[in-house]
């Protein structure tokens, strides 16, 4: 176990074995606020990635960007090794406030993604019952998303983006919309959850606990321009219990490390 | 209460200027496009009436000179004396009663009770009908105008206060009675200053409806001031007087408004209610 | 647009007041036209001067009113083709406060209409009696105006026969009548566009036969007015109360020989030149204004010659 | 407001100024005021007449007729309007005065336009009901979460789809505050255009009755007239009651 | 360093040398929802007590009978002896929403409990700065809420809250609405400010981690209705870095101890 910490300039971006998402020369202003930098970034498969830094300093942007849902200024989005213009069904995006329609029942919402692919019903809502159980939701299928708490909601923003079998999963702050405790309960989920879909999963957070608790990888991002500032490995075991992680020294020391690196942005 | 009370402002920032939803929306927008879109609309104008549409319709053009003529010969300034008279006192009268009722009724169950629904189907129902009703009681003179405008614009202002006042935020409330806050300092330090942009959008509505309302007293009760001179020239055929006079109480009370909605700006907009 | 013109045998008329019991006979005579197969349809306006527009925009065929002003302002091709009466105002005043017309010199008072008859006659008895009438209002509606005077809201008024005798009844010796001096112009004629009286002449002979009958059969017996309300079920919402108010109205419209009997024509006009100049509500020499510029008298002379001259 | 330990409803109080009336009326004070309990015979006498009932079919189709346009012209306008910068430049302003402007000024010249009879108060129906329905339109247009576009998008959504599965919905609790506001001032309008050009329906029944101070009848039409606004209202608020849930979920 | 976890019925109560606040069999029902069952509970003078529990086990609720902004339907609630009836100038409330008048500068809102005793306004505005540079907020003095981030929003309610001089302060999960790296920020500064100023709080908080992180005793509350399941004394040395209470095994442990004690009661 360590913590592998790897500084890096815009350009020596460490190249892992088999990257999915490439990002590269990322720039993106709104109007004149600059967000993102020239921003060079891989994403390894497989992996969770986990995106860090203060608030304003362009995090959704990239997730964005990434998604299709946002065009850069400059630079490139290649996943699988097509460019990215728009959106595509090889990513699937979760929302931060769950982007559920309230008009809809769970497993309507669910199975959304393959309604606008055109899938038949029958079918779609087969696939959409798997999912809804496979993140915990089973018996839930017919209410509607003002009838479950917040926690329960972002399982069905899950649910919908696996349900269309894309291979990288982007999160925007999924938990931040969630309260403590369910959240604690939905991390030890996603870790779970993570070891047995083969997905690729880009995770924004603010949290600094969340993320060395799940990712992979984290990489922090400076304030506004939102560049590259570090990118973290934690290389924690993950296999045993998910309570002992806390308690792991490494977690511990990234922890402590991260945040001494955000402290001075705060207030 | 059983009833939830919904006023037209209440769709929200989105009723004639009324928030701040409105408010940037209006100054936001580029000049150009908005210049671009008068031009259109003269354009339109002048082509309908160049056609012509009818006989009655005058062209853009005509309907400006003319609006210059019945400026240059102070029958304008002559007619618009005449109407605001009623306009500005039934709208003032309006606002005090309309606004101390609304408080009243916010922090007084029973005034709620009783008067509340009386406003509500005063301003759902089609009131126009009656004002011609006016005119057999207080005949065609100021009073009988100025109560038509009052007629409209009270209600919506009326409702608008008390759901301003009722719908204080809760968490002030608590606050400022956990800070040992009297009855009295509620009220005056928390409610009234909480709710006063509601209530002020109140009274702009409640100026559009003065409008309607003299605009109405004018056309079914008695034409003295700018119902005159639409009925007047109407009757002379001179139609583009007639619309240039249709157009100035339109544009009247459009500017009226943008002036109410840049003083709201001026004095709410210092804490811009962003918390 | 609605430029269309009117199929035969169809007929837009279109009234410029709401149909009171004054209304009876036109009505009468309009169902009779009915009955005779032409097709009439009736639109009711807020006002004389809307009636004038929809003529000459194309909306309506036939008008009812005394379009003299606009006919001579707007130069579109409206004639008058026949009278249905004359004019018969009361000038009412308070006798608290006013006994005669000089008392009304620098006063205000209330009339129907921005260039109505009952402004006309207003104005034209101020200059008759030298006077000057202070700030002009106008109040629609002759029982609005009788109400406002006895509520004490107006003090000087104009009303029609009917609110006349009911302000004698109601208020007697409150008000006092004052004298209008051989006035007979025109109060209400039909009017159309002359195109409109070329092409349908058939049609509006009809009608102008049957508006002289109904006038010529009232003035003979007035109490056939409210025969012709339940018989043709005219103004339905007035109630049975109205019928005493019709007889004792057509009673005094019949005595007063108001109701036109040969549907007006040039010595109508002459009357109304004069009356209508007096006024100033229409400009130029009485005697050198001609009568083809203001009326089509082809109808009256046909409907003459078919029913006789009275 | 509760009465020993009971709640009663709001709207109860109207029964205490109806009683008000009555004694008022009793009082024979005002002639305008006939008790409130030959109001209410005087409108089942109403009710029967043939005058009313024709009238009220022909303010019934031309209220109808106008509010149909003007929903169906409305939606699609506030929606262009919610979602097309340009168009809300061009467009805002004109919707911004057209809703607050004293429209009754404008109903004589929709005669010009329109002619007479059905079509001009189909008109003022519509003019006065269109503006606040693309105002609430646009503005539940606007409220709608971005994340929800965004979700349809990133799914693949087509421009139909995006349209008609997610924007019509989203916006369904302000469309409906909207149609009922719109609804409101359509009786406005109806009654309005009546009055002010062509004498029809219930308009002609109101000036025949004031002209004629059938008082009785008169107030009877008018209480038809609320009741009927309230009704609508009322009727569309409870479609708005079944949708509000998703109104609050949007924020 | 221990971390004494006791459990107790409703009559076990720990009876700690002096307890500034009493709660004596506290029960309340909104209609037909039983919110707290027979709370007997008592808070020590200078310390710093967590109310912690699921979500809708009325902590708010028992947080406001205390604040006397609420009638309790059976049992009464003592402070400094005195039985407590409605708000009192020895009670100070912070709240989740902040609740400060927006139209209103931060001085003014800092000011105002001591406006509403008719405190002089050159007086009570020198209390109030004074209260203002206690929270790090010198120099924010003639902003308006809007121009703050939640972090400082907050802290302009706790100087609020502060400047009355009040010898108990209630707060409502203070922290829930500020960003999760500002919410850590102002955890250590309440730590600071808790040793500096002699006050007693009562903390309601959704956050194990928080809860342990800053308290002298946790209340963990069963779900409704709220009675008292566990009440737990961390016993941390909170004297050194503030970090370093992170890695502290005592910590740790009772983090984990509560989070068993609670996660069955999530979802
Ligand atoms: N649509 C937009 N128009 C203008 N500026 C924007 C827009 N979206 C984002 N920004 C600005 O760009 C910067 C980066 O925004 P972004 O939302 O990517 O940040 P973030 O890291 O996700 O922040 P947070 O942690 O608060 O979610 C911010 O300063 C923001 O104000
Ligand atoms: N004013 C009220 N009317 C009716 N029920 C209420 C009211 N306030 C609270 N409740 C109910 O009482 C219970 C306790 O509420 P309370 O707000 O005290 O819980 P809480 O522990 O603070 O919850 P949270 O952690 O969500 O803030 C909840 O079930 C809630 O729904
Ligand atoms: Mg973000
Ligand atoms: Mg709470």
């Amino acid at each position: 176990m360590r913590a592998s910490v790897v500084r890096n300039g815009p350009t020596s971006v460490i190249e892992p074995i088999d990257s999915i998402v490439k990002v590269r020369g990322i720039s993106k202003a709104y109007g004149n606020v600059e967000a993102l930098r020239g921003i060079d970034l891989d994403f390894p498969r497989g992996k969770l990635t986990s995106l860090l830094g203060p608030s304003g300093c362009g995090k959704t942007t990239l997730l964005k960007i990434i998604a299709g849902l946002i065009d850069a200024d400059a630079g490139t989005v290649a996943v699988e090794g097509k460019t990215v213009t728009r959106p595509g069904p090889e990513r699937a995006f979760v929302f931060q406030d769950f982007a559920l329609m309230p008009w809809a029942t769970v497993i309507r919402n669910v199975a959304f993604g393959l309604e606008l692919r055109g899938t038949r019903k029958a079918e779609r809502e087969d696939i959409a019952r798997h999912y809804i159980a496979e993140v915990g939701l089973a018996s839930f299928e017919d209410k509607y998303p003002h009838e479950l708490s917040g926690g329960m909601r972002q399982r069905v923003g899950l649910a919908r983006a696996l349900s269309v079998k894309a291979d990288v999963l982007l999160l925007d702050e999924p938990f931040s919309a969630v309260d403590e405790q369910n959240r604690r309960k939905f991390q030890e989920d996603l870790i779970r959850l993570r070891t047995n879909q083969n997905k690729t999963f880009i995770f924004v957070t603010h949290s600094i606990e969340e993320a060395v608790y799940i990712s992979d990888r984290i990489v922090l991002l400076s304030p506004r321009p939102g560049r590259i500032s570090q990118i973290i490995e934690p290389d924690i075991d993950r296999s045993g219990d998910p309570e002992r992680i806390h308690r792991d020294k490494h977690y511990l020391d990234t922890v402590d490390e991260i945040w001494r690196g955000l402290k001075r942005y705060v207030e | 209460m059983a009833t939830i009370v919904r006023t037209e402002s209440e769709a929200g920032g989105l009723a004639p200027f009324a928030g701040g939803h409105a408010a940037r929306g209006w100054r936001d927008q580029p000049v150009m496009l908005r210049l671009l879109s008068v031009v259109l609309f003269a354009a339109i104008w002048e082509i309908a009436g160049r056609i012509p549409v009818s006989f009655a319709f005058p062209t853009f053009f005509d309907t400006m000179v003319a609006f210059f003529g019945l400026l240059a010969d102070g029958s304008m300034a002559k007619a618009y004396l005449s109407t605001l008279q009623p306009l500005v006192l039934g709208v003032v009268l309006s606002a005090f009663l309309g606004v101390g009722l609304g408080t009243l009724c916010g922090l007084w169950r029973t005034g709620e009770w009783l008067l509340i629904p009386m406003f509500i189907v005063l301003q759902a129902a089609p009131v126009a009908a009656f004002i011609p009703m006016v005119t057999f009681i207080y005949g065609i003179g100021m009073t009988a105008k100025t109560l038509a405008v009052m007629i409209l614009a009270l209600p919506v202002i009326v409702l608008n206060t008390y759901k301003a006042v009722r719908n204080v935020n809760e968490s002030l409330l608590v606050m400022c009675r956990s800070f040992l806050g009297t009855r009295w300092q509620t009220v005056a330090k928390i409610i009234l200053p909480d709710a006063s942009p509601v209530i002020f959008a109140g009274l702009r509505l409640g100026v559009a409806a003065g409008f309607v309302g003299v605009v109405l007293a004018e056309l079914l009760i008695t034409p003295t001031g700018i119902g005159d001179l639409i009925t007047f020239h109407r009757s002379r055929a001179d139609y583009a007087e007639m619309y240039a006079t249709i157009g100035s109480i339109i544009a009247l009370s459009t500017l009226t408004l943008v002036f109410l909605q840049w003083v709201e700006v001026r004095v709410f907009r210092p804490e811009k209610r962003g918390a | 647009m609605p430029f269309s013109a009117a199929n035969a045998g169809d007929m837009r008329v279109a009234f410029g007041d709401l149909p009171g019991i004054e209304s009876i006979q036109t009505l009468a005579a309009i169902e009779r036209t009915k009955e005779r197969g032409v097709n009439v349809e009736l639109i009711v306006l807020n006002d004389e001067d809307l009636a004038t527009q929809a003529i000459v925009g194309g909306q309506a065929d036939v008008g009812i009113g005394a379009p003299y002003t606009l006919i001579q302002k707007v130069g579109v091709p409206i004639r008058i083709f026949a009278q249905i009466s004359t004019q018969r105002f009361f000038p009412v005043v308070n006798s608290e406060f006013y006994k005669t017309w000089k008392d009304l010199d620098g006063q205000d008072v209330a009339v129907q209409a921005r260039g109505s008859g009952t402004e006309a006659v207003m104005t034209l008895m101020a200059k008759n009696n030298g006077i000057k009438l202070g700030t002009i209002s106008y109040v629609p509606g002759s029982e609005v105006r009788r109400n406002a005077l006895i509520q004490g809201t107006l003090k000087a008024s104009i009303v029609d026969a009917a609110n006349r005798r009911a302000l004698e009844a109601e208020a007697p010796g409150k008000f006092i009548v004052l004298p209008v001096e051989n006035v007979s112009a025109s109060d209400e004629t039909v009017f159309a566009t002359a195109d409109y009286l070329k092409n349908n002449a058939a049609d509006v002979d009809i009608l102008v036969e049957e508006l002289m009958k109904t006038g010529r059969e009232i003035t003979e017996n007035p109490a056939i007015a409210v025969e012709f309300r339940n018989k043709y079920k005219l103004l339905p919402d007035l109630g049975a109360g109205a019928d005493a108010e019709i007889t004792e109205y057509y009673k005094e419209t019949a005595d007063a020989g108001s109701l036109a009997l040969n549907g007006g024509g040039a010595e109508a006009a002459a009357d109304d030149f004069a009356f209508f100049t007096a006024a100033g509500q229409i400009e130029g020499d009485p005697v050198s204004l001609k009568v083809g510029d203001f009326w089509d008298v082809a109808a009256i002379d046909r409907a003459v010659a078919k029913l006789g001259k009275k | 407001m509760t009465m020993l330990g009971h709640r009663v409803p709001m709207m109860a109080s109207l029964l205490v100024w109806c009683v008000v009336w009555e004694i008022v009326g009793r009082l024979d004070l005002i002639f305008l005021l006939p008790p409130f309990s030959a109001v209410l015979a005087a409108a089942v006498d109403l009710v029967q007449t043939a005058s009313w009932q024709s009238a009220t079919i022909t303010t019934l189709r031309a209220f109808f007729f106008g509010m149909a346009l003007a929903i169906v012209a409305g939606i699609p306008l506030g929606i262009l309007m919610g979602r097309s910068k340009i168009a809300d430049d061009l467009l805002g302003m004109w919707v911004n005065i057209f809703s607050s402007a004293p429209l009754s000024a404008i109903v004589p010249v929709l005669m010009i336009l329109f002619g007479f009879g059905e079509k001009t108060i189909v008109a003022a129906v519509f003019l006065f009901a269109i503006w606040i329905i693309v105002l609430d339109t646009r503005a539940g247009v606007r409220h709608i979460s971005p994340s929800l576009i965004e979700m349809a998008l990133s799914y693949g959504a087509s421009r139909t789809a995006l349209y008609t599965k997610i924007i019509l919905w989203a916006a369904l609790p302000e469309i409906l505050a909207g149609i009922r506001l719109g609804l409101i001032r359509g009786v406005k309008g109806v009654v309005i255009g009546q009055l002010l050009v062509a004498i029809v329906g219930y308009g002609a029944l109101f000036e025949t009755f004031s002209r004629n101070f059938l008082m009785a009848e008169f107030w009877a039409l008018t209480i038809i007239l609320f009741g009927f606004a309230l009704v609508v209202a009322e009727l569309i608020e409870r479609a708005e009651a079944k949708v509000e849930y998703y109104a609050g979920a949007r924020q």
